[in-house]
């Protein structure tokens, strides 16, 4: 890896704009909510003044060197998984990486945050971390499934030639195996950002936001952020896999924010489900589906 | 327990923000999040604010369950001392700058209560207030121009009554522990013991 | 005042004694008789449509709780009065049948000083609760239940058992909260609160 | 004759014997220490001249057998491989070890396992197999009799296999050694193929042969490995025993089971059982039954892993696990996916050795086991716990570590393969992985500390030492994975996987680990500066905690302590109802006579029995290869 | 008191059973379930967990007492309605009403038909606002925020008229002993309310699709929290949930008051007595209350005065009734509300008693429920029991 100024740029403009977009993203959605509640709802840029203030907090608490470390390694490991995707034109490092990599690296911010709720010593967090590996280990075999078919059909793991080949023949929804690994995907993506109905992690009516709760100030702020890049990461990741990548930011940024108005759109019509009622569900009809997807791609 | 903390927490110095502090006294303002805890009948009003028809959020309002990271505490009506009790454990946990609107006259003066046996009559002998709406119960609006005048003071830099109570301690500290006795955080903590 | 009141209920009950076989040819007449011949040591009357009442001896009480749950499936609520004159508590056992739509009092006296009666937990789960409050705001004891103690109160409040009638409530306010407010004058009527 | 085979041979069980009749306390340590380390240093030496592709031989005749010895590139890879874990395992018994015992034992299985990968013919390999499960046996015995009884009745069951197996092919081709038998094989496949064509010839070895000796060999060799469901031994095995050798134990002892999958089934009769037993959907069938079971391990045993509540049972069926994924791979029969497996069994080995290492350690200063009487020792022992933690992000494949590296290349080669639901079993399997290491790390070293733990110390200094020594190779093989694809490239003569030192390039995908690791470290950084911005810190206890605004204090449970998992033992409470160690014990108790019989007369643990049946068995071989 | 604050009895009864000599199981751990908690409002439940299981439950309730029945004893007659409808947050004019109809038994008053119809119509927008209500936070609780905030501002509309009406929003101060405060607005009031019915029926279908038909709420409440008859009679349990074990108890049809007997309604009863059946015969009053609020509107307000003509109002502080006692109960959300009102002839009572259906259903039968269930199971249970704090601690 030579130094590339060029590079250089990119990624740090790209950081930016994915942090900045994130957050607008975030803002729609609780906008959109605020809608479909026949609400007015906040400004969009407002989950940008609540970080601001978290950051803004003249206290701080600490309940050992991990319970710090989580959220800095889940924002490190959110900023890795981004810079590891081929945004519209910006290739940063996309090359260094394929997709295993990639959705790997998309699950890593958990692990971090999941680090730092255990060390707070709060048995509701606990109970959210319990949650959030159960969710994710009841949302792997589909979300495994959904990529396998991916890969099997363009026969390349490398997400730039995924995206090319898109781009020749036509977004992968078009092809019925591919459109049911997205809808595969789709329901494993509303648990990869948290909403309903697998908002089972945060539940603030049962354990009261879950892995989130002890944390306040600078690393509520670093949560924060972490979630804004994760929801441009993932919503982006949907989108090159599925509708067909982008040439230019405009036409990812559109795409992005279709696939979060689904979101949001199944999230405000659905309660959440219980941590085992998701774990049967996903290992119901989206495996199926998943199964039948990867079946007719082999 | 109680005694080791809190010492801590008074000797603790506050981070201060030269550059930016502008910036965060503006976002300060924009956001603030309502600790989710309905003290008393006031409570009632708190979901017509945070829907169709008042709609708090759109000044950036929220309720939020966990109270570290909570901003306003609203004492939505009369406090027992029970309460109270949970109301400064969880007025503890919130970080710094942290905000007390009271609600309805029964905190400011017990208000119908006056002569119960039960209910705490003035607030702030306990906890440091920023701004008090009275009536009983104080409609929407008046909740709402409150949480304006908060705004406000936040703006300007009034609103400190988390500075008062670290600079009083020892006021604030002497009353709770002449309402509840000496240690009362582990007697509280003790006394499910016998039964889980 | 008070000590009227007294007279008053047993007035009444000598009434229904001695008018014992002029118990209304009612769905409710039916039902207290019926009560009776079971529990003779009870006295019963019927106030009005769907309200009756039976007057028991304390000692005999849950013998008798026994015999009406078989009609009144419900124990709805546990009240307690303090005649403080006469130096009793009054308890009232309210039951709902279900089946009937008839609500009965079940009244029982017991001394002030040393109040003590059998649970009826295992007869009815409910009365935990209703005992636990009547132990926590008048002092009674219930015999078997083992959660009496502070339940809604704090231990402090507890102690002195509030809703007695010889409790000073402005005294005890003025002692914890302080004397500064010019409400709390004892000799006032008239209160728009 | 002697070269510096026989020293890496035989250097640990003299080493052991002699710490054994030593048994003085300082000297005996000193002696398993040096058994150990010259293996090491022996095999570093040889390095040049494996790498350039020579073989070194050592022969050694006993009575009418030959049995010869070979280190050559393959072998090497597996020697080293046992060797550096046997090295960490000799600096952990160095603290936890109380008795010359355990080091005869520990050590003689060194020699054993070392034995069966260089072994070269099938008589050194049966024999030196035997003495690996007697010396393992021994030291299971010693903890758990329950336990090593039934790690014993499989291994018997496995030998038997494994005999037969040995006296078919002995008795269809009346050689031992393993290149003759190889060569046998090899113009029997071409035979066979040709056969397919229409082209008529005797064939040494018929479907039916073939078809029982895969049966024989996997059985044999998938008992070892502990694969499903051949794994009920494992997890009492591997935790009733002295931890320190259960980094040897698990780490290579179950690579054994997978070196003769790999030797054994595919490299000596690959090409004849592929045409002998045919091609299902366009896999070699073999492989394909290989691949599923190696599946159906990772899936099963991760799951049991999740549900376990004590930390050494945790660990167990998580090596039964992970063992399934290299099954997995070489069921893919790409040499991609061979690659991913010899891989895998490198950074298996150097992770849960460091996780077993962690366990040994904490056992040692806490002398528990349960995850109940766990709870806050990351600030008593920082050290053991940091190690904790690079086994905990290279078993959950958190890149850039040496779990992830192989992980990916057996995730690549089971979607190229077009094993698509297989490869599904290998997601679930790691988010299971993800699942059970959180539950390693929340039980042990965070939330609420048992006031009975308040003065527990940091490990002692050998075994912080064997810790290092793993932690450091699970960094390096990460960030460096090409290191080891280097080597593996020349295994098979050809570069199956290319790029440099920090890149991988497999023909549909890349992983640079440099990049990652250089741009998870600016990730970190920059959340780190947002850290430094904030407000400073200050430190609160445990009970200054959000209890819905009630006070607790430290007599009240903070931590969830038991049942975890509990909603998904719920969500899986029909597949729970069976159990295949419940399974055998039935079996076990339906056969109660027969039970007694074997129990009175051959499993009681004895070691002259042991030695008799040995014995025995040897004879009907022999008596077989003269009739 | 000495230390741990529980008598002396209880905790020899405590030792006898263990429970001081082990204090941490290992096996189990706490979690306080409230009050600052957004399920409970007020309300603390400790549990006792296995994993995600209940163990145990304990109810902790007292964070809103104000002793209000002591506080009645020493405020007149008519100025203790202003005290005693802060009982009930969500259905303030039950507590009016219960303690208006004991008066009312006590001193042999005759409401007026028009003070009647009244009545029955401002229990019924009640009961209607508090189902909005209740929505709104069943659905916060399972996480279908939608419906909830739908609800919240369906009930606003009836909060408008409840403030033309009375001209109070929540507190409304407005029926008192021998009829109400004031009379209706006019036609127009009348006419409004009309409107809002007829609106809030088209709206029902919206929660049917959104939240009562929806598989992820029968899924999440199905078999949760179960009781049976015999249970739900033995622990007193009343409202909905009675009606949702099959047994067809409503005070409206069996201890008929007001305009009711007059009234053609039914009673929705299912059999299950799971937290499903409890949400769906919520449902289906919701539709009955509807059709009752249409049927008052149909009939119109009778004409006559709205409150009693008696010579003792007149000096409204010094009204005394005579000596005697009454028991009231009316049909709420929550179940049976009761209050029994003792007077001694003077001008304050000598003792009222507040029966809070939450009493029951807040107290023994959440403890009964919780154990075994779910922790995400607390909140359904918790708000398909409709347990309402005030009511407990008074």
């Amino acid at each position: 890896m030579n130094f590339d100024v060029r590079l250089v740029l990119e990624v740090i403009g790209m950081l930016l704009y994915a942090t900045f977009m994130g957050f607008i993203f975030m803002g729609i959605e609780r906008k959109a909510m605020a809608r479909i509640q026949r609400r007015v709802g906040p400004p969009i840029y407002q989950p940008i003044i609540d970080t601001l203030k978290l950051l803004g907090k003249k206290e701080s608490i600490s309940h050992g060197f991990i319970y710090d470390f989580g959220p800095i390694f889940a924002l490190g490991a959110s900023i890795t998984a981004l810079l590891f995707l081929p945004l519209a034109n910006f290739q940063l490092f996309s090359s260094n990486a394929d997709l295993i990599v990639v959705a790997y690296l998309l699950e890593v911010p958990m692990l971090g945050i999941m680090l730092g709720a255990m060390s707070s010593g709060n048995p509701y967090s606990a109970l959210g971390v319990q949650r959030g590996l159960l969710t994710m280990v009841a949302m792997q075999l589909p979300y495994g499934l959904a990529i396998i078919a991916i890969v099997q059909h363009f026969g390349t793991f490398k997400l730039g030639e995924i995206v090319a080949l898109q781009q020749v023949h036509g977004w992968s929804i078009l092809v019925p195996a591919l459109l049911l690994a997205m809808i595969v995907f789709d329901i494993v993506f509303q648990a990869m950002i948290g909403l309903e109905p697998f908002d089972i992690i945060t539940a603030p009516a049962e354990i009261s936001m879950g892995p989130m709760l002890e944390y306040g100030g600078k690393q509520a702020a670093i949560l924060f952020t972490q979630h804004a890049v994760q929801l441009f990461a993932e919503t982006a990741f949907f989108a090159i896999l599925f509708l067909g990548g982008a040439s230019n930011l405009l036409e990812l940024l559109i795409k992005q924010i279709a696939v979060l108005f689904i979101a949001i759109f199944v999230a405000s019509i659905y309660p959440r489900f219980t941590i085992d009622q998701a774990a049967k569900f996903f290992w119901k009809w989206p495996t199926i589906i998943g199964i039948i997807a990867v079946l007719l791609t082999v | 327990m109680s005694e080791k903390k809190n010492d801590d927490f008074i000797s603790y110095e506050l981070q201060e923000f030269k550059l930016f502090e502008p910036l965060f006294r503006w976002a300060r303002k924009k956001s603030l999040w309502i600790v989710a805890f309905c003290t008393g009948c006031g409570g009632i009003e708190m979901p017509p604010l945070a829907t169709a028809r008042y709609d708090f959020e759109r000044f950036g309002i929220m309720p939020n369950p966990a109270p570290r990271m909570g901003d306003l505490f609203l004492i939505t009506g009369y406090v027992t001392p029970k309460t109270l009790k949970r109301i400064i454990i969880t007025y503890e946990l919130m970080q710094d700058p942290k905000y007390i609107m009271i609600h309805g006259s029964c905190p400011i003066n017990g208000g119908v209560y006056w002569d119960s046996y039960n209910v705490v009559k003035q607030f702030d002998k306990y906890l440091p207030v920023d701004v008090a709406i009275a009536g009983c119960m104080p409609r929407a609006e008046a909740v709402m121009d409150g949480i304006m005048e908060i705004m406000r003071k936040i703006e300007d830099g009034t609103a400190d009554s988390w500075k008062r109570y670290r600079e009083n301690y020892e006021y604030y500290r002497k009353n709770q522990d002449e309402l509840f006795g000496e240690g009362w955080r582990e007697k509280e903590a003790r006394r499910w013991l016998a039964w889980i | 005042m008070d000590m009227n009141e007294k007279p008053k209920v047993e007035e009444k009950v000598e009434n229904t004694e001695e008018t014992k076989p002029e118990l209304p040819e009612t769905k409710e007449g039916r039902l207290v008789k019926e009560i009776l011949g079971e529990a003779p040591y009870a006295e019963g009357n019927v106030r009005r449509e769907r309200r009756v009442e039976f007057k028991v001896p304390p000692e005999r009480i849950r013998e008798f709780l026994e015999t009406a749950q078989k009609k009144f499936e419900m124990l709805i609520q546990i009240t307690v009065v303090d005649w403080l004159k006469e130096g009793e508590f009054e308890v009232i056992y309210q039951l709902w049948s279900v089946s009937e739509s008839v609500h009965a009092a079940v009244r029982t006296r017991i001394p002030r000083e040393d109040p003590r009666l059998p649970t009826v937990m295992d007869i009815w789960p409910v009365a935990e609760t209703y005992e636990r409050e009547g132990h926590e705001f008048f002092g009674v004891m219930y015999e078997g239940n083992p959660r009496l103690g502070p339940f809604i109160l704090e231990p402090r409040e507890y102690e002195k058992h509030p809703f007695r009638k010889d409790f000073n409530m402005l005294g005890y306010v003025k002692g914890i909260y302080g004397e500064d407010f010019d409400r709390y004058d004892e000799s006032k009527t008239n209160y728009v609160i | 004759m002697i070269n510096e085979v026989p020293i890496i041979l035989f250097v640990p069980i003299v080493a052991g014997i002699l710490a054994w009749v030593l048994d003085v306390k300082g000297v005996r340590e000193l002696i398993g220490l040096a058994g150990a380390v010259i293996p090491v240093a022996y095999l570093i030496k040889v390095y040049p001249t494996v790498a350039d592709g020579k073989s070194i031989t050592y022969a050694l005749t006993l009575g009418s057998f030959n049995m010869s010895f070979t280190l050559n590139t393959m072998t090497w890879y597996f020697a080293i491989i046992g060797a550096v874990l046997g090295l960490t395992m000799a600096l952990g018994m160095v603290s936890t070890a109380k008795s010359g015992y355990n080091w005869l034992f520990a050590l003689m299985s060194f020699t054993a396992v070392l034995g069966v990968f260089t072994a070269q013919d099938f008589v050194s390999f049966f024999l030196f197999w035997e003495l690996m499960t007697f010396a393992s046996f021994m030291m299971v015995l010693k903890y758990n009799r329950h336990a090593s009884l039934k790690y014993f009745i499989l291994s018997v069951i496995g030998a038997y296999a494994m005999l037969l197996g040995i006296a078919l092919v002995y008795a269809r081709t009346g050689a031992l050694d393993f290149a003759t038998i190889s060569q046998v094989f090899a113009k029997d496949a071409q035979l066979t193929g040709l056969s397919g064509m229409g082209y008529h010839a005797t064939l040494t070895f018929s479907r039916t042969d073939m078809i029982l000796l895969f049966t024989f060999f996997l059985t044999a060799f998938g008992v070892k490995a502990g694969a499903f469901p051949l794994h009920v031994w494992a997890p009492d095995a591997y935790s009733e025993t002295d931890q320190s050798y259960t980094t040897f134990f698990s780490g290579v002892l179950s690579k054994a089971g997978v070196y003769g999958i790999f030797y054994v089934l595919l490299m000596m009769m690959g090409a004849k059982l592929y045409f002998s037993l045919g091609t299902f959907h366009g896999h070699p069938l073999f492989l394909y039954i290989i691949a599923w079971i190696g599946a159906i391990t990772v899936v099963v045993a991760s799951f049991l892993a999740v549900l376990q509540e004590d930390l050494r049972k945790l660990l167990a069926y998580s090596s039964v696990g992970q063992v399934g994924y290299i099954l997995l791979a070489i069921g893919t029969g790409t040499a991609l996916g061979f690659s991913g497996a010899l891989f895998h069994v490198l950074s298996h080995a150097i992770f849960k050795g460091l996780f077993w290492l962690v366990t040994a350690a904490v056992i040692l200063r806490t002398g528990k086991t349960r995850f109940e009487d766990f709870g806050g020792l990351a600030e008593k022992m920082p050290i053991t716990f940091a190690m904790g933690l690079v086994a905990v992000l290279s078993l959950a494949g958190i890149p850039p570590m040496a779990g992830f590296a192989s992980k990916w290349l057996i995730y690549e080669a089971a979607i190229q393969a077009h094993m698509p639901l297989v490869a599904g079993a290998i997601f679930l399997g790691s988010a299971l992985a993800f699942a059970y290491v959180v539950r390693f790390l929340y039980s042990l070293w965070f939330g609420q500390r048992p006031s009975d733990l308040d003065d527990v110390k940091e490990a002692p200094a050998p075994l912080l030492v064997g810790m290092g020594i793993l932690g450091i190779l699970n960094i390096v093989f990460g960030i460096a994975p090409g290191l080891v694809v280097e080597y593996i490239n020349k295994l098979f003569r050809k570069p199956v996987i290319t790029g440099n030192y920090y890149k991988m390039i497999t023909p549909n995908g890349t992983y640079n680990a440099l990049s990652v690791t250089l741009v998870l470290i600016a990730g970190i950084v920059i959340a780190g500066l947002l850290y430094v911005y904030g407000a400073r810190a200050r430190k609160v206890p445990v009970t200054d905690t959000y209890q819905s605004g009630n006070p607790v204090t430290e007599e009240y449970n903070l931590s969830i302590r038991r049942n975890f998992y509990r909603p998904l033992a719920e969500a899986l409470d029909f597949w729970l109802k069976y159990s295949w160690d419940r399974f055998y014990e039935r079996l076990g108790q339906l056969s109660e006579d027969f039970a007694d019989v074997l129990r009175k007369s051959v499993y009681n643990g004895n070691v002259q029995s042991y030695s008799w049946y040995l014995a025995i068995v040897l004879l009907i071989l022999a008596l077989w290869g003269v009739l | 008191m000495a230390d741990l604050e529980v008598p002396k009895e209880l905790r020899e009864e405590a030792k006898g059973h263990d429970m001081y000599l082990h204090p941490i199981d290992k096996n189990t751990y706490e979690l306080f379930f409230g009050p600052q908690h957004m399920a409970t409002e007020n309300f603390s439940v400790i549990l006792k967990m296995d994993g995600n299981r209940i163990e145990k439950a304990i109810v902790n309730p007292g964070f809103l007492h104000r002793g209000f029945e002591k506080l009645a004893e020493g405020r007149p007659y008519f100025t203790n309605i202003a005290l005693l409808l802060r009982i009930c947050v969500p259905e303030s004019d039950v507590p009016e009403n219960i303690y208006s109809m004991a008066v009312d038994e006590i001193v042999g008053w005759e409401v007026p038909d028009r003070a009647q119809w009244i009545r029955t119509t401002v229990l019924e927008m009640a009961r209607m606002s508090a189902w909005m209500f209740w929505i709104l936070g069943f659905g916060n609780e399972i996480g279908l925020y939608t419906a909830g905030q739908w609800a919240a501002a369906y009930r606003e509309r009836f909060m408008r008229l409840f403030e033309e009406l009375t001209g109070g929003r929540v507190y409304h101060i407005y029926t008192v002993p021998g009829g109400v405060r004031r009379d209706i607005p006019g036609d127009k009031w009348l006419r409004q309310l009309r409107d809002t019915v007829e609106y809030l029926k088209g709206k029902l279908k919206d929660f049917d699709e959104i939240l009562f038909d929806n598989y992820i709420t029968i899924e999440r409440t199905e078999g949760v929290g179960v009781m049976d008859k015999k249970f739900a009679l033995r622990h007193a349990v009343t409202g909905p949930n009675l009606r949702a074990v099959g047994v067809p108890y409503d005070v409206r049809k069996d201890d008929p008051y007001y305009f009711y007997p007059e009234l053609d309604f039914e009673v929705p009863v299912l059999k299950e007595g799971d937290s499903l059946a409890r949400v769906l015969v919520r449902r289906y009053e919701m539709e009955q209350d509807l059709y009752i609020l249409e049927q008052l509107l149909d009939m119109g307000p009778p004409s006559g005065p709205y409150m009693v003509q008696d010579p003792r109002l007149k000096a409204l502080p010094r009204f005394k009734p005579p000596k005697g006692d009454a028991y009231a109960h009316v049909e709420s959300t929550k179940g049976d509300f009761g209050a029994y009102v003792v007077s001694d002839g003077t001008h304050k009572p000598y003792r009222v008693h507040v029966r809070g259906p939450s009493q029951s259903h807040g107290v023994t039968v959440l403890e009964e429920l919780l154990k075994g269930a779910r922790l995400a199971d607390v909140p359904v249970i918790l708000k398909t029991l409709d347990n309402c704090p005030p009511d407990i601690d008074r």
